[in-house]
């Protein structure tokens, strides 16, 4: 188990570092001059130009430039924005909040709907429930966030202006409303995908013998449900929940962009946008790392619900 | 600042607990040399105060100084008032100004605003509350440039902010109404200045949010969430008049729009390429698309109201402009000039674009539509605003570009005067036509030098002529500022681009929703 | 003509002596929405005595996991059961859940199939057997402990395994456990579904021998469901024999076993092969069996009888009690010879016997391989799969490769096939070292291949799905440098008509693909046959039509064959030359007849005890 | 087969939506009722008028004709990225699955690897830092999917080779390649075409997002995010600017997958 720990942990360091390289190289892609790029809407100036040159050693070899930002970032040091001259860790912890919480309540939509729904789908396997949950779970799955927020904005803005539609709000309670409408509209796309998987998965159990012999032996309903059913559908819904908070990123870009949330998303775009590099860099580089956390997470909750991952014997 | 008369209302002014001033782009920067625009000035001024202030008749309010005199040509002198102090105690000193003059004009560290000060030479605290500005030639409109592009911080509290001066680790520390209590990527707050020594504001808390589509501006303001907003696309104008109790005001601005020509590369350094394709843009109906029923067609090189101080009055420029020649939208009449041109079949070009700009767009597809049977090929390649930019400040005009200049002082040298001349074909200048005649060198001089406002006056007229002629540019449009102040708020004068930026919109503020 | 009264078991008194059960007029149907209804059992009825056992016997698909299920109302989604299953005067078919659930557990439990699915995957053994007790018990934890403990030692097992997780027992300790939790809250009636056919052949006998004590011991009713006549012989009081959904004939234990009364019971003693002596024909019983929905109207096993008439395809023959203690559904009850048992013909002269050879077909010596799971997951373990393994077969010489499951048979043939590359020791394949396929050059393997061919055990998926017969035996004839004419020759060596080359894999029963099977591997006129387990998953009834085929193009050929197995009567009917595996050695070898009647191994010995269980001819 | 016909009323519904989506990329132009490029600057931005029926853009371009011109660059992008993504990692998942050993663990790493990363947010920082167009975003979402076909590929491979029919036709002597595209390929096509399918829907709906942030679009081109992107802020005026392009995609997008559903269904069905 620990050999596997340290085996996944090695393989997320390696992700990281090819990430980060990969990154770092993005800005020596880009079409026009490193200069240029670094400079953003500044007036160019020789002197600046120079300034910029020094301050970013881009006099040094690229390798050498690569190991001189990696050693700044392993101390969460990405250096200063080019647009806001703010620090990158600062401005990224600044706005990574309201990601978050959009995240957990969106994750919240997304589990209290779909792991019933699913479940509920494969219980009545073939009937006319399962076939409209499967059936919204697809409308689900194919309706973009944006799209989704956008109807959600024009149903609840404009036509029937009953919650706020932009920004973030102040305070816990005011935070709350004004995340209700962005978190259904990241959550629904996310609940489809749940219910999609939670059905797979409960019906590959619905039909095992164990759960034959369990009703053989006259156990007791919840028991069964609970014990027997549950507990072998929790691991492919653990991964596909592992699946969502690692879909819920690209969603939340789209999201945080269409409600004007000041998340680390829309920072992200505006980064792209503006070609703040150091930004782009960092956010790419914490979204490497978010990734790698949640399938660690997600393959610790593996071990944790199934012994038989532990020591690597399948059966 | 907030050191005038307060309005004279009909009612006694309430104080008001809270008012959220929708804007388009919040600051990413409360350092205006790192975010020189009209949203980062009207959100700062709050704080560090201007020294004198300017309005769109180019009439001067002094703020930090008490007096401001041009002994020469080449140099200007403040005297700062005695009473200021800083919101954490300290008291305003010559030295903070100087400090404020080469943090604005520090281009090697990046500053934006060292582009409109250029001509000043040296800074000198000539006394212990006079500062003496030395400039390296004559140029007139200097005062309005310092006016807008030096906000006076406490020199200590900027120098230990450092590299974090204007982001939220190191706020600046000002002279202003108000101190700021936070800020965020989406919104400023500011709550009134204790230790203000003018009267205190009737706002106590102020907050700046930025909404980036106009849908949910109105929408925040129709529920009550902002109180005022300045309108990111006036094209929307209608939807925004619709809203109950909401009171819009529309303002010439002295904002406009370019179509720019490279005057010195084929195919445009033929005018009958350039007049071929000015016949083909409709500018009346694009005003309208891109703008609704708020932009003028501009007539000359620069609006209207750009010359007024010169002219001495509106309808002297209005006249004049009147009879210069214009370029109607007439597809035959370009065909005509295309078949007397180098390139009587067309040709190709690439038109590089800030597709967030809402003019650029709909005049580049309505010219490529119309082109299109004449041979000319015209290639949109939409750039973001900021790599837009870019270009244009490192001088890389285009064969056909699209341009658009924000003047801050009704005056010529502010706008007009940056788009001519060989000495402004350069690297952060903006004569993006290369449009460089021996005969414009000596009016330019004369109109951006020349003590003398009528030999000013003239010298631009001249201009304006042969570059309607010439057609180096087309000039597009004048968009208006538009303002609009939600339910039980009004002004008591229309406020205007230049009352936003300045905070001087907070004077004439009436009403009271609460 | 004998007594012929119309058996309905049940039907005159509606009331089963306490613990006793009466099945009546069962129908299973699947209700397909699409397809309309379709009948998968048919008419089925039987009682059972208090403390009595009733084996129901039957070939794959035969409906007696159906009736099983139906009796403990647990039919899966979309099927109905209709009829009457009485157990003691409570009625079951129609009767809601929260009654069955009742008596599930209490009065009727159920054992499964397959050890393997049948328990929690994540469980200890000590929450499978806690959950399974009576609450009563359960509440109290030293007492439930004690109980628990009981209970294991009744099926043999240790204390310490308690702790134990599903995934960490072997197959038998599984369906002990099984065993145990179905019969914790004493149930008056144990189903027991082939509760051995998942394990090798010695545990099988230890597990059928437990479930005799128990229920002699506690004097509960057993219905063991097998498809081993043999099994059912040893360890039942009344057997049913179940056919494509019906019954076909029911009877005492001993009755049945000497004297067969339906035509299909007859065929399927007569066409396993016996143990002790060597037959020299294999008696098959023709075609294949059919699904229960084709053949409601008439005999089910009218197409394959050799005694039918046109009565027996116009009408379901109905069941009648016969006199002694007998019903059958056959019209000709009386034509059945039912005296005759089958004689003991020829000798050893039907198996090939080998040419005298100075070099040795294969040679084979100190092979050893050993698995390796992958480290990436887990922690390293190698499991020694074949363990140097030496041996030789000559030119036409049949020898066999006996032992139970696991023990590294299949290694050994895909080594010698190139299909795995042994650790160490040495392969000869006539003058070829074959020891490593992937040193050979492409045209020294192509002569491997031709030196010797292979038929893989599972008929379904050894054939490619999407391939016609035809281009399948085309492209091995192909690869010997023939011609496609030849497929239809090859058709025919194996018995089977010439238009089957236009047939897809899906089209064709278990038994005619592995005659294609068979006929792709001699496409290539190859020395040495190999075949792993051919007849393992296939119908008694058609075992014996393979055997047969293989025994006739072995001595048509003239070709050697290494005839892997684990059933030892196989052994006897094909080869002449035995080896013993066990746990990847070869612990034995010699003369069939004489490995086969007097084992000198251990394990030789235990093979052969667990394989004399119940056969009908035993000594 | 009968059986082959009982086809659910939804799948018929669903391919009846897709084929009218095909139609319309390849005759989108041809049948529009108007050109979708004529610009109409008088009338500007428009609620549906006669003539109009979905109303017009700003530039008083009919949004039912520019909805009806996007429907082929659409779908071209996303079905190119499918169709790479398809050949590619079919060829490295047999490749994967067949070899093993030292090649299944590269390839697989490999997958692996890409696979863990979020896709469109990879998009965005690539296509947006490069300012790509439409074909750097098909080399892009493309790299992006092959893990997927790959992984797929890979396990129904997997699943394959353990069969004796595999070993079957090695132990005839037949050369890799062989064995590999005549009898593993034909048996994986389900997976194939359903992996397909979803590339396919997961490109639409990448493409359509990239649109809605302007990335990598071209400027003038009718494209079903861009016209989203458009529709937001004449959301009072006429939602349907809105609405026609976000029921495109959903339609299209919902469409494609219960077919891939159901031919997943049929087909893993047929081969048991
Ligand atoms: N859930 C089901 N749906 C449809 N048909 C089924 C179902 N379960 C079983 N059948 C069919 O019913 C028939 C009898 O099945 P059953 O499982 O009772 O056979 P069996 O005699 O137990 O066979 P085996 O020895 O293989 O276990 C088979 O043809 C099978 O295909
Ligand atoms: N590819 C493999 N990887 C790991 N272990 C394997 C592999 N193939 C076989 N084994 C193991 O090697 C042992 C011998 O397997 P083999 O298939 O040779 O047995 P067998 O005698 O043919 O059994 P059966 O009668 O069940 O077919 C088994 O325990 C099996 O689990
Ligand atoms: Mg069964
Ligand atoms: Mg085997």
């Amino acid at each position: 188990m620990l050999r596997r720990l340290l085996g996944r942990l090695g393989a997320a360091g390696l992700l990281l570092l090819l990430v980060s390289f990969l990154v770092f190289s993005l800005v020596s892609m880009a079409p026009g001059s490193l200069e240029t790029t670094l400079l953003g809407a500044r007036p160019a100036s020789p002197e600046l130009i120079q300034n910029i040159r020094v301050q970013y050693h881009l006099d040094d070899p690229f390798l050498l430039r690569y190991l001189r930002w990696l050693a700044d970032a392993a101390h969460l040091d990405f250096g200063r924005s080019i647009v806001t001259s703010e620090s990158v860790s600062d401005a990224v912890s600044a706005r990574a909040v309201v990601s978050a919480e959009l995240a957990v309540l969106a994750f919240g939509v997304a589990a209290t709907l779909g792991v019933p729904a699913g479940l509920a789908a494969a219980a009545w396997a073939g009937r006319a429930a399962d076939r409209l949950i499967t059936l919204s779970a697809i409308l689900g799955m194919s309706a973009p966030p944006f799209a989704v927020g956008t109807l959600l904005i024009y149903l609840f803005g404009v036509r029937f202006p009953v919650l706020p539609v932009y920004g973030a709000g102040d305070g816990p309670g005011d935070r709350l409303l004004h995340l209700i409408l962005p978190a259904t509209a990241l959550g629904i796309g996310l609940a489809a995908l749940v219910v999609r998987q939670t059905r797979a998965a409960a019906l590959g159990v619905l039909d095992q013998d164990y759960l034959t012999f369990a009703r053989a032996r006259g156990l007791s309903r919840a028991r069964i449900q609970t014990t027997y059913a549950l507990r072998n559908v929790a691991l492919p819904i653990v991964s596909s929940l592992g699946l969502v908070l690692i879909v819920a990123l690209p969603g939340a870009i789209l999201v945080e962009v269409v409600f004007s949330l000041p998340g680390v998303g829309s920072l992200m775009v505006e980064s792209v946008g503006a070609k703040d590099i150091p930004v782009v860099q960092a956010l790419a580089i914490f979204s490497a790392l978010y990734v790698v956390v949640v399938n660690t997470g997600v393959d610790l909750c593996s071990l944790l619900i199934d012994p038989r991952l532990r020591d690597g014997a399948a059966r | 600042g907030t050191t005038g008369e307060p309005a004279a209302g009909q009612q006694a002014p309430k104080p008001i607990d809270s008012f959220t001033y929708g804007i388009p782009t919040p600051p990413s920067s409360l350092d205006l040399t790192k975010n020189m625009n009209g949203w980062t000035s009207a959100v700062a001024v709050m704080v560090t105060q201007p020294l004198e202030r300017f309005d769109s008749a180019g009439q001067a309010t002094p703020v930090l100084a008490s007096k401001v005199t041009t002994p020469t040509d080449t140099s200007v002198v403040y005297d700062l008032r005695a009473d200021v102090k800083f919101s954490d105690g300290k008291p305003l000193t010559a030295a903070d100004v100087v400090a404020a003059v080469q943090h604005a004009t520090d281009g090697a560290a990046g500053a934006q605003t060292a582009s409109i000060l250029t001509s000043i030479k040296d800074v000198k605290a000539t006394g212990d509350a006079q500062v003496t500005v030395t400039l390296a030639h004559p140029d007139p409109a200097i005062r309005g440039s310092i006016a807008f592009g030096v906000l006076v911080s406490e020199a200590d509290a900027m120098k230990r902010a450092g590299a974090d001066y204007g982001t939220a680790a190191g706020l600046p520390v000002g002279t202003g109404p108000y101190v700021y209590s936070s800020f965020k990527a989406d919104k400023v707050e500011l709550t009134s200045n204790p230790a203000y020594q003018g009267t205190a504001p009737r706002i106590k808390k102020l907050t700046f949010a930025g909404f980036t589509a106009d849908t949910t501006a109105q929408l925040a303001l129709r529920s009550g969430a902002v109180q005022a907003n300045y309108v990111n696309a006036p094209k929307t104008t209608p939807q925004w008049k619709s809203i109950a109790g909401a009171t819009v005001y529309s303002t010439p601005s002295l904002l406009s729009t370019y179509l720019t020509f490279d005057t010195s590369k084929a195919p445009f350094n033929d005018v009958h390429a350039r007049r071929a394709v000015a016949h083909l843009i409709d500018r009346t109906s694009l005003a309208r698309v891109a703008y609704g029923d708020e932009a003028q067609v501009m007539r000359g090189m620069a609006p209207d109201a750009e010359f007024v101080p010169l002219a001495g009055s509106a309808a002297a420029v209005t006249a004049f402009m009147s009879g210069l020649p214009q370029v109607a939208y007439d597809p035959a009449a370009a065909a005509k000039e295309l078949a007397l041109s180098a390139t009587p079949t067309g040709f190709s070009i690439d038109v590089p674009y800030p597709s967030s700009e809402p003019f650029a767009e709909p005049v580049l597809l309505s010219l490529q539509q119309a082109a299109k049977p004449l041979g000319i090929t015209v290639n949109l390649k939409p750039q973001t605003f900021i790599a837009w930019a870019t270009d244009i400040y490192m001088f890389k005009p285009a064969p056909l570009g699209v341009f658009q200049i924000g003047d801050l002082q009704p005056d010529p040298n502010g706008g007009m005067a940056l788009m001519v001349t060989k000495a402004n074909a350069a690297p952060t200048k903006f004569n993006m036509a290369s449009w460089t005649p021996q005969e414009i060198e000596p009016l330019a001089l004369t109109m951006t030098q020349s003590g003398d406002r009528a030999a000013r006056w003239a010298a631009a007229s001249s201009i304006l002529t042969a570059a309607a002629e010439q057609l180096p540019y087309v000039p597009l449009f004048a968009p208006n500022t538009v303002l609009v102040y939600g339910k039980g708020y009004s002004s008591s004068t229309p406020p205007d681009f230049m009352a936003f930026i300045t905070g001087a919109w907070l004077d004439t503020l009436t009403g009271n929703a609460a | 003509m004998t007594n012929t009264t119309l058996h309905r078991p049940g039907c005159a008194d509606a009331v089963a002596p306490t613990g006793g059960l009466i099945v009546d007029c069962l129908d299973v149907r699947l209700l397909d929405s699409r397809r309309g209804p379709r009948t998968l059992v048919q008419n089925v009825g039987f009682d059972l005595a208090a403390g009595t056992t009733l084996g129901i016997v039957g070939e794959s698909g035969s409906g007696k996991s159906l009736t099983a299920k139906s009796i403990i109302g647990l039919l899966p989604k979309g099927l109905v059961a209709s009829g009457s299953i009485r157990l003691g005067q409570r009625e079951l078919v129609g009767a809601p859940e929260r009654d069955l659930r009742a008596l599930r557990g209490t009065s009727i439990s159920l054992v499964m199939q397959d050890p393997f699915t049948m328990l929690h995957p994540l469980q200890t053994v000590r929450a499978t057997l806690a959950e399974s007790l009576d609450p009563r018990t359960r509440r109290d934890r030293a007492r439930r402990d004690q109980e628990i403990e009981r209970r294991l030692d009744e099926v043999g097992i240790q204390p310490a395994i308690a702790d134990k997780r599903t995934f960490e027992l072997s197959g038998g300790m599984r369906q002990r456990v099984g065993i145990a939790a179905a019969l914790a809250r004493d149930p008056q009636l144990l189903i027991a579904d082939e509760p051995t056919t998942a394990l090798d052949a010695g545990t099988q006998k230890e597990v059928l021998a437990l479930l005799g004590r128990l229920q002699r011991s506690r004097g509960m009713s057993l219905i063991l469901i097998t498809h081993d006549l043999n099994v059912a012989f040893a360890a039942c009081d009344r057997i049913m024999v179940m056919y494509a959904g019906t019954m076909l004939e029911s009877g005492p234990s001993e009755a049945l076993k000497h004297a067969p009364r339906h035509p299909y019971t007859r065929g399927l003693l007569n066409a396993a092969p016996p143990l002790t002596h060597v037959v020299d024909r294999l008696d098959a019983i023709p075609g294949t069996v059919p699904a229960a929905h084709e053949v409601l109207g008439q005999c089910a096993f009218a197409s394959r009888c050799d005694l039918v008439v046109d009565a027996c395809r116009t009408q379901r023959p109905p069941l009648r009690r016969l006199d002694d203690g007998h019903t059958s559904a056959c019209l000709r009850t009386d034509q059945l010879d039912t005296t005759t048992p089958r004689e003991p013909r020829g000798g050893d002269a039907v198996i090939a016997q080998p040419r005298p050879a100075t070099v040795p077909l294969v040679k084979v010596e100190n092979l050893s391989k050993a698995y390796r799971s992958t480290a990436i997951t887990g922690r390293h373990r190698v499991f020694h799969a074949l363990h140097d393994a030496s041996f030789e077969i000559g030119e036409a010489e049949a020898v066999g490769l006996v032992g139970e499951s696991g023990s590294g048979k299949s290694t050994l043939a895909r080594c010698l096939m190139g299909l795995t590359t042994p650790d160490t020791g040495r392969i000869g394949l006539g003058g070829l070292d074959a020891t490593d396929f992937s040193k050979l050059s492409l045209q020294q393997r192509r002569d491997a291949y031709r030196t010797v061919q292979i038929v893989f055990q599972d008929p379904y998926s050894s054939l490619n799905p999407k391939l016609t017969i035809g281009a399948a035996l085309e492209e091995a004839v192909r690869v010997r440098g023939g011609h496609r004419t030849e497929v239809p020759g090859l058709l025919e060596q194996v018995g089977l008509p010439g238009d089957y080359a236009q047939r897809w894999p899906r089209a064709l029963s278990g038994g005619e693909r592995q005659r294609v099977a068979i006929a792709r591997a001699l496409a290539l006129r190859p020395r040495l046959l190999i075949c792993d387990e051919p007849v393992a998953a296939l119908d008694v009834s058609v075992q014996a039509q393979i055997l047969e085929l293989l025994r006739s193009v072995q001595s048509a050929t003239g070709m050697s064959t290494l005839f892997i197995t684990h059933d030892l009567a196989v052994v006897r009917q094909m080869t002449s030359r035995v080896l013993v595996c066990f746990e990847g050695r070869i612990v034995e070898s010699g003369a069939t007849s004489q490995v086969l009647d007097d084992p000198t191994h251990p394990y030789t010995r235990r093979l052969r005890d667990a394989a004399l269980l119940g056969a009908r001819d035993a000594a | 087969m009968r059986a082959r016909l009982d086809v659910p009323a939804l799948v018929w519904a669903a391919a009846l939506i897709t084929l009218s989506f095909l139609t319309l990329a390849v005759f989108g132009r041809q049948l529009s009722p108007r050109d979708p490029d004529t610009q109409d600057l008088l009338l500007g931005a428009s609620a549906p008028v006669h003539g109009h029926w979905l109303g017009t853009d700003e530039l008083g371009r009919d949004i039912l004709s520019r909805l009806m011109a996007a429907t082929g660059s659409a779908l071209a992008g996303p079905f190119v990225v499918a169709l790479a993504a398809m050949i590619v990692g079919t060829a490295l998942g047999l490749t994967a699955g067949y070899r093993g050993g030292l090649v299944d663990t590269i390839i697989s790493r490999f997958a692996d690897l890409v696979w863990s990363l979020p896709g469109l947010l990879v998009a965005i920082v690539v296509i947006g830092v490069l300012q790509g167009g439409t074909w750097l975003s098909v080399a892009v979402i493309a790299f992006l999917s092959i893990p997927h076909a790959t992984r797929q590929t890979r396990s129904a491979t997997l699943g394959q080779v353990r069969l004796p029919y595999v070993a079957a036709a090695r132990t005839l002597g037949l050369a890799r390649s062989r064995v590999v595209v005549r009898h593993i390929l034909p048996n994986i096509r389900a997976t194939v075409l359903t992996t397909f399918l979803l590339d396919f829907v997961t490109a639409i709906l990448i493409f359509a997002a990239l649109a809605f942030l302007r990335i990598g679009v071209e400027p003038g081109a009718p494209s079903w995010g861009s016209m989203l992107a458009d529709g937001q802020s004449l959301i009072a005026v006429n939602p349907l600017q809105m609405a026609a392009p976000a029921a495109a995609i959903v339609l299209f997008a919902a469409g494609v997958t219960i077919l891939g559903d159901w031919a997943h269904d049929t087909l893993t069905k047929d081969q048991q």
